[in-house]
């Protein structure tokens, strides 16, 4: 078998940042947070639940919409992932664009949830690919959803992670600051300082992120490819092709 | 009971006026692409239109036209297509208000229009620049727990809830499976309007199985029929998204010319190629 | 996705501890009387109960039973069959709190725990003495109109929903048909209980037709079979009313040894011969 | 044809105060109303939509319980009914009891939608077949809903007549007073005065409660009897028997 592709890595990583959660969401549009979902679910053993938004067959909702945010806020989602335009050192997060809102000279499609399910919802997973300084900024043009919220302020949820194309960081939310946890295969921690626009804490060493074993990457190679096929064809594809 | 009479789409669209604040869903649960097509021809201007919770083509296209001056949405993106080429324009351009909101704020409001309450609470969007910016929304004290700050939303009750539906039966009951948001649309909405796909015989309220997945036929004004009336956007099980029109949507949409072209290859006929 | 077990009645109402803050439906929505016998026959005790938004013949015999502590309802009647007899007596030798409501208070209160939000404004109610004995509920200001009061509501999150269904599937699913309330406190609930009349094959959910009418498996705990569980109230197109059982039961429930002798025909078979 | 029942006249009147009315809706265990605005539905040549709560052929909803609450805020009921342990001179009504409340010496079933409904439909009709001073009260114990609002208070609806088995009254809102419209065939001024505890306008000649014309009642006693047979099959016998 070949070696796991960045790609599968991902994947695999995803998968295990969700061991033990009865219920993973994962939002449209999300084809590598999807197969690490349907990764994790295959490890628990069918124990863990997990809803793809935009697939029929891993979506219960028969409420419409609103269900998601409903079950967010009633304490039945325990990891969501979301990304970001940009995304700072205090974990905000910007979904909207550069510059002066609404004078954004670059603008994406929105908020989306974001400005509520990163309140609610306790395992929230970072996930850009991209890892440049045009993404992870000093300090974001526009909160989205602010990494951590003033005491007071009901926030049952908040960031637990950061992963990237380069390597996954913690985050601790008393300290307000991102941890580098682990660095991907063919990259370094120099690589990651000078791409990375905010400051993070760095043990002084940083461990290589573990490639997935034998029997998780054929999972991926099979049974996953499959899975994910269903809502994302084109990922599966290209998943299959790596 | 009162049957509801079947109308041309250009007649279901001459009931929304220039400036009615408008509902629409998202890409995913019935969106009436053809009589948006029926509206850009009738020439509809200043919409207030309101994303359920989010849109694509539909905005996109509603915007290029001139036909919007406010939209209030948590995201507009024609996906793996890129961003909306007229919403980026007109935002550049500064002809378009954009009231930038988040997803279960926009179905909290409308389901506050639902119970007929002013405003709702909700958990949240302290602390974001999408509550800074929203004049409208404002920040209280929960009236049970003292130091317990909540965000509270206007209501939001459209003019007009515009979708596309599976079938609708000659009562004008709309069957709508799980698009519950259609029904919250319609709830919410002073006025409904629907295209489907055909009308069925018997009276879909009846049907024990399909029952409870029906918007009842009080809350809807008026039905048109549109064969494929969401394309080139995918609806439900029907039919795909029209990969190849969107893509050709995308290239155009960079200039007026470009849309307006589009506009007319459509009236003359593209759909009924694809 | 995992397979939600099966357990018997006993085991389902194992699961409801005294003290319990448990909502049941309305008489047409699927009482679960089956697993309230097993519930009385356990000798649970304390419980706070929510009547959704009103009951008949359950919360009596739990009343009569000796099971409740405080009773919330806008209203406990067992039809043309009379004032519910335990109800009455226990209100008169003041055992019983009752927290008096109106029907859409106790819907909005449900949303509201639906939600995640503390509390949901609603309209009516003002000048009522059903506001004015409630401690629990308050009058604000509108923050958006000054000078328009308007009551709030505390959420209702119940420890337990408990309701009859047709049927569920092996995954857990349950189909409610036009039956939304017991959606509504099965989100609200923390703890899902449901009884069915069987179980069908198959995934309710990947039904298009009935897919949209569906109780997801996420939101319940555990399922019994109870065949003829509403019994003696009726149940859908299932069975009617046994009016003869109900008669008998207001002729002894006058008494708490009939209560009783009520309770042990009933565990002798009276369901059977019914 | 035999003359008209007081049933039948009763189920005229209700019709005829139902006129113009969009939507009309009908509460649980209401069976003269439910007839009534079946035949007002009738009359309307099918332009009327009646909501009978409890029938499954003349009741659309697909939202649960909540829907007639729902649409009551939304301005989609123009017309309703309510009743009343005690109804008192206010039009405030008591479903809850009498005497000193929690302690109440007569308790009955409780305020189901009043507290609501009063304040939010146009067009609330009070029944009440029953007309004693039992009944019609100088104060009732337990306001379940009030007859009027303070200003300021939110209330688009509220009452609009009191028909009960001796009269018809109607009620001026501005003055918070019931007058006296006409009285049932059979009954009289003095015999209402007698029988009602607390004050109301009388007009020097108060007419009769005009009994439904022949085609009326033909169609009370076939096509009515008929449809509300659906929901109330004892009262569709005792009305053929009458």
């Amino acid at each position: 078998m070949s070696e796991a592709s960045g790609t599968e890595l991902l994947v695999a990583v995803i998968a295990r940042l969700l061991q033990g959660c009865a219920h993973v969401a994962v939002g449209a549009s999300s084809p590598i947070p999807g197969a690490g979902a349907l990764l994790a679910r295959l490890q628990s053993g069918g124990a863990m639940r997990v809803t793809v938004l935009g697939s029929q067959k891993n979506n219960f909702f028969t409420s419409g919409g609103v269900e998601l945010f409903d079950l967010a806020a009633q304490g039945r989602i325990d990891a969501f992932f979301l990304g970001g335009g940009q995304i700072d050192g205090q974990a905000n997060i910007n979904l909207v664009g550069t510059g002066d809102y609404p004078d954004t000279p670059v603008r994406w499609p929105g908020s989306f949830g974001s400005a509520y399910l990163y309140f609610l919802i306790p395992r929230v997973i970072l996930f850009r690919e991209e890892h440049t300084r045009r993404v992870m900024v000093p300090k974001v043009d526009f909160i989205s959803a602010p990494g951590v919220s003033d005491a007071g302020v009901h926030r049952p949820g908040g960031p637990h992670a950061l992963l990237t194309g380069l390597g996954l960081f913690s985050f601790d939310r008393a300290r307000c600051r991102f941890r580098l946890d682990s660095v991907h295969p063919g990259h370094s921690v120099e690589e990651i300082r000078d791409n990375t626009g905010f400051e993070f804490d760095c043990p002084a060493h940083v461990p290589s992120t573990p490639a997935p074993d034998a029997s998780t990457l054929a999972a991926i190679r099979n049974r996953i490819r499959g899975d994910i096929a269903e809502t994302y064809p084109q990922f599966a594809a290209r998943l299959a092709a790596a | 009971m009162s049957a509801i009479s079947l109308t041309s789409l250009e007649t279901l669209v001459a009931s929304i006026p220039d400036g009615a604040l408008l509902a629409v869903p998202k890409d995913t649960s019935g969106v009436a692409m053809a009589a948006t097509r029926a509206l850009v021809r009738r020439g509809v201007r200043n919409l207030h239109l309101v994303c359920v919770p989010t849109s694509g083509l539909q905005a996109d296209l509603l915007i290029g036209a001139g036909a919007v001056a406010v939209v209030e949405t948590s995201a507009i993106t024609l996906g793996e297509f890129g961003t909306a080429p007229c919403f980026n324009a007109a935002l550049r351009n500064r002809s378009l208000h954009i009231l930038d909101a988040t997803c279960p704020a926009i179905y909290a409001a409308l389901q506050a229009a639902e119970k007929g309450i002013p405003f709702i609470p909700l958990r949240g969007m302290i602390g974001t620049d999408v509550l800074r910016h929203r004049a409208d929304w404002k920040v209280i004290d929960n009236p049970f727990v003292a130091g317990d700050p909540i965000v509270v939303l206007p209501a939001i009750r459209p003019d007009v809830a515009l979708f596309h539906a599976r079938c609708a039966d000659r009562e004008g009951n709309v069957f709508i499976g799980k698009e519950r948001e259609v029904l919250l649309m319609a709830h919410a909405a002073k006025t409904t309007l629907v295209t489907v796909e055909e009308i069925v015989e018997g009276n879909l309220l009846a049907d024990p199985a399909r029952g409870g997945a029906v918007l009842p036929a009080i809350y809807v004004s008026a039905i048109a029929i549109a064969k494929r009336g969401a394309w080139p956007l995918a609806f439900a099980d029907q039919y795909p998204m029209d990969d190849a029109a969107i893509t050709r949507y995308m290239t155009m949409a960079r200039s007026a010319e470009g849309i307006a072209q589009f506009l007319a290859e459509w009236d003359g006929g593209v759909q009924a190629a694809a």
